[in-house]
């Protein structure tokens, strides 16, 4: 009498349940359709799609300055972590050199950005698995962030914030120390949130082994940003491919070992550690000079195409670019998006295990539906 | 005849009344805890404070569409509602308020009625209430409903075990199964049977979050994960039924909790002369304060926990609680007959 | 009105064992026909308790209390043979269950 | 007289629930009512002094072995009831007229022992045991006087679960 692997002892119809689009916990228009044994997932299937709005075709009838504001709408909860990686690409492709200030200043936007969008996982992934009360705390921090990008750039959730060459504009005065009060209240309040998950053994429970992957496996599919480096392997794009002032700046990268969701939890808790540090290093060390290269006023690239990829929160982001070198908007932008990479380890991640486990996994891996249909 | 029937119509209304208004205002109560835990400042919109909020909640609930699925069963699924608030409302037949009091010259006894099985009783109708979730599950014709309502079934069953053993142990303690003795019996003891049974308090208390569907085991209606559960397709009026029969049962299981561990009526210390103050404040209003002590906890595990995943609130109820409850009443028993020879 | 006696007991008993026995033979659902064995249980345990009155003597209760543990091992495992039987034949109608072996 | 009435309207809804029971078409319908028949007939034992019982009733019938019959209606999930297709091999009027029979019997013999009710009307012990004291007679027979049979009926209960779990697993 030898239980079959992978099935439960008692013989049940195999259930097909849709979950989502319309579902509390798929972060928006998700749509899996699992198939199960009992509570016990047997199959996944991502379906996407439901929030695709043509993103790189519209670009194609955008001149290039306004495409900025298209990437804004992909990952919509880290828009300046697009923004940052477009406007790289243009400037790689243009060759424009960006002043020094202009990069350490992209650099304490894109690490708030990060914090921002880790305190939205952070909040999401808790509440998902019932902590409600995180959400609130991590809502309540994020809105501090929200309320620096308001005072540099105007806007609070699609920031705009970054030009082909540079800055729209220089940071306000007196806003480099509300930055830096804002690190130390987020210093303070990460060990808030620990407290309420990190020894919590309901919370070890959920987590711990749960969406397990090992690190080859991991970038067999393709996983990229914290939910590879839970699983140990070493890899930043920051590090590994030095783009804005990271190069100058020094900080550690967050590995995981085990690959679970405790371990991606754990990973991106350090990176937020790592990123106040480093906005206070860019802070300290912020150069004097100008904002803005001098680019013409007529964006027109030369012909070719380039890759050029980000670290964002959510992963490596990555945009290819094909100019025709005479019209004033890309011949072919397309996007590599982390969190499309990342869903599909979603049915690896989820095989075997159950129902409630399909939720934190879907938690763990961070994703933002506008990035993921584009 | 007016001790017969009126006197017990007239406790039975103003209990109904009272446990309704409570239940309102517990969510009230409920929604403001949250809101001060999670640092914000919860419904203040409706009257001062939010005070009128719970009336602004059930104008809505009343006058909202009740939908039925198409391909429900109909009358079970509008019986299922009824099934599962009646039981956890006719549970405050033997709850006792208070003691015998004189009013209009009459001796009056704080509680509706005092059954020799008091205990077993509200055990008996808290079994009843599984079926409405089960049929509500069923009725809506649909998965997450379903799934939600086997769930949530399979886990009111196992924990109403480790509840009933630790009932045992108490009733080991008092000597009987009638809720009024049981108060006596702490008086007569001097003590709380929360310092004599802790083991049998802790069990209890897991076992009630667990029966009353509360954080960390509100997995039958764990949004992120079933939707709403059992109730996924209710609406209205209907939605209203499931959501006042939770909060009574957390009002039930929190006043059985004062009965069984904390004294019921009685002042803390009641056997201590010098703190004999205590007792100008009625004795109703001792119980009152000492349940909602307890349904504030159930709100402050609430805003705290995350939520067990269903196999690890069985095995923490099959494989931990029950024998735990097991080898309370051995204690207690072996105790028991040490002390008595 | 006559006062109630034992005898009204034993009738009330009658039928409903009557009752459960017509669905015993009547019905072919399985689960039926074992709830209609409940039914008859239940018109045992309505004797034993009338009685029980009668004598003044507990023991009449203590009998049901039996009954119904071996109503609950009967349901236990008749609804085990049920669910045992329905994976593989797929129908719990009495009339296709008179193989002993599949 | 209020015995009678009490008596009289628990004993129509016992049996009027009963043929409910056994003629419902849908099988949870079924079970619903045979719920509602157990849950009248806790009362009749309440009317009879056997608190304990009565609850006792409710807690094991109604809270464990209907719901067991609840999940197991739901986990046989009938595309079509056995009912729909006839058989004509069947002789179910034979079974009810032999049923009628017994009833004939059983209610002829009581109607009979009021006729001559020397022996049965008139109590012998009038008093229906006290209240108060039921818990604890019963109590006191079950684990004195009965205290073997009370374990053997433990025993069984443990067999009947190691059984029901075996045949409810996958493979037999």
């Amino acid at each position: 009498m030898e239980p079959d692997a992978g099935r439960s002892m008692f013989d049940t119809d195999e259930l097909v349940i849709n979950m989502g689009p319309q579902h509390p916990a798929t972060h928006g228009v998700l749509r899996v359709v699992l198939k199960l044994d009992g509570e016990k997932v047997v199959d996944a299937d991502v379906v996407l799609g439901d929030l695709h709005r043509g993103v790189e075709k519209l670009t194609e009838n955008r001149d290039w300055t306004q495409i900025v504001l298209l990437t804004d709408r992909l990952d919509y909860v880290a828009s300046a972590a697009a923004n940052l990686a477009y406007v790289e690409t243009v400037e790689k492709l243009m060759s424009i050199e960006v002043p020094r200030r202009a990069r350490y200043v992209r650099t304490i936007l894109a690490e708030l950005q990060r914090l921002a969008s880790h305190l939205v996982w952070l909040g999401s992934h808790a509440m998902d698995i019932g902590a409600i009360t995180v959400f609130l705390y991590c809502l309540r921090e994020r809105e501090l962030i929200l309320d620096l990008f308001e005072e540099y750039c105007g806007a609070r959730l699609t920031y705009n914030s970054m030009r082909i060459g540079g800055l729209p504009q220089d940071v306000p005065s007196g806003w480099l120390p509300k930055v830096l009060r804002y690190c130390d209240v987020q210093e303070e309040k990460l060990v808030e949130y620990e407290t309420l998950l990190t020894q919590n053994r309901i919370w070890l429970q959920r987590t711990r082994g749960i969406g397990a992957i090992t690190g080859e496996a991991a970038i067999a599919v393709g996983l990229c940003g914290p939910s590879l480096r839970g699983s140990g392997v070493p890899r930043d794009v920051r590090k590994d491919e030095p783009y804005a002032a990271y190069d100058e700046i020094p900080f550690d990268i967050a590995i995981g070992s085990n690959g679970d969701t405790y371990d991606r939890y754990l990973v991106r808790l350090e990176e937020m550690r790592q990123s106040i540090g480093i906005i206070r290093r860019a802070v300290e060390g912020l150069p004097e000079g100008p904002v803005m290269a001098k680019v013409p006023r007529l964006i027109k690239p030369p012909a070719g195409e380039t890759y050029h990829a980000n670290e964002s929160p959510k992963g490596e982001i990555g945009f290819f670019i094909a100019s025709d070198g005479r019209s004033t908007s890309p011949y072919r932008l397309r996007v590599r998006p982390p969190s499309f990479c990342n869903l599909q380890a979603l049915p690896q991640l989820v095989r075997g295990h159950l129902v409630a486990d399909v939720i934190a996994i879907i938690g763990t891996i961070d994703i933002v539906l506008g990035e993921v249909d584009r | 005849m007016i001790d017969l029937i009126v006197l017990p119509l007239i406790k039975i209304v103003f209990v109904l009344t009272g446990v309704l208004i409570t239940v309102m205002y517990l969510v009230l109560l409920e929604r403001k805890v949250q809101a001060w835990v999670q640092a914000r400042l919860g419904p203040m919109r409706v009257g001062p404070h939010g005070v009128l909020q719970p009336i602004a909640d059930v104008v809505k609930l009343f006058v909202k569409e009740d939908v039925t699925p198409a391909r429900a069963e109909k009358w079970v699924f509008t019986a299922a509602p009824i099934i599962v608030l009646v039981p956890a409302l006719i549970a405050f037949a033997v709850i006792p308020f208070g003691p015998e009091v004189n009013l209009f010259g009459r001796p009056v006894p704080l509680y509706i009625t005092d059954l020799n099985v008091g205990l077993l009783y509200i055990v008996s109708v808290a079994a009843i209430g599984v079926y409405g979730i089960i049929l509500g599950g069923w009725a809506s014709n649909s998965k997450y409903p379903l799934l939600g309502s086997l769930r949530s079934s399979a886990q009111l069953i196992s924990y109403e075990l480790a509840v009933t053993l630790t009932f045992v142990s108490v009733i080991l303690a008092a000597g009987s199964l009638s809720m009024v003795e049981i108060v006596e019996a702490q008086r007569n003891n001097g003590i709380w049977f929360a310092f004599v049974q802790p083991v049998a308090l802790f069990i209890y208390f897991v076992g009630a979050l667990a029966e009353t569907n509360r954080n960390p085991f509100d997995l039958p209606e764990a949004e992120s994960e079933l939707v709403a559960g059992f109730h996924t397709e209710y609406s209205g009026m209907r939605f209203a039924l499931f959501f006042l029969a939770e909060y009574t049962n957390m009002i039930v299981v929190s006043a059985v909790a004062t009965t069984l561990f904390f004294g019921g009526w009685l002042r803390p210390f009641p056997n201590v002369e010098w703190l004999s103050f205590l007792g100008l404040v009625p004795p109703w209003i001792w119980f009152t304060l000492k349940t909602f002590a307890l349904l504030y906890l159930f709100l402050w595990i609430r805003a705290t926990l995350p939520r067990y995943r269903y196999d690890q609130l069985m095995q923490l109820g099959w494989k931990w609680l029950i024998p735990l409850a097991i080898a309370n009443i051995i204690v207690t028993a072996a105790v028991k007959v040490v002390l008595g020879s | 009105m006559t006062p109630i006696t034992p005898v009204h007991y034993i009738v009330l008993s009658a039928a409903l064992f009557t009752i459960g026995v017509i669905g015993v033979l009547v019905r072919r659902n399985v689960i039926v026909i074992l709830m209609s064995i409940e039914l008859i249980l239940n018109a045992v345990n309505i004797n034993l308790i009338a009685f029980s009155r009668q004598l003044g003597d507990p023991v009449g209760q203590v009998f049901a209390i039996f009954i119904i543990c071996v109503a609950a091992a009967e349901a236990a495992v008749g609804l085990g043979i049920i669910l045992a039987f329905y994976r593989n034949k797929e129908t719990v109608n009495i009339d296709e269950m008179s193989l002993m072996r599949w | 007289m209020g015995e009678a009435i009490a008596f009289y309207t628990l004993a129509a809804l016992i049996l009027g629930f009963a043929v409910l029971v056994i003629t419902a078409r849908n099988t949870v319908h079924s079970v619903l009512f045979l719920v509602a028949n157990f849950l009248f007939v806790a009362a009749l034992y309440v009317l009879l002094g056997a608190q304990f019982l009565a609850v006792i009733q409710v807690i094991v019938y109604a809270g464990g072995i209907v719901v067991l019959y609840l999940f197991v209606v739901m986990l046989v999930n009938l595309k079509r009831p056995p009912e729909a297709h006839r058989d004509r091999r069947r002789k179910a009027g034979l079974g009810l007229a032999f049923s009628l029979v017994i009833l004939a019997e059983v209610v002829a013999i009581a109607v009979f022992g009021l006729v001559q009710p020397a022996h049965l009307a008139a109590p012998k012990a009038p008093l229906p045991p006290e209240a108060a004291d039921n818990v604890q007679q019963v109590g006191w027979a079950l684990y004195t006087q009965y205290l073997v049979p009370f374990e053997v009926a433990s025993m069984l209960l443990l067999v009947a679960m190691v059984g029901a779990i075996v045949l409810a697993r996958r493979e037999l």
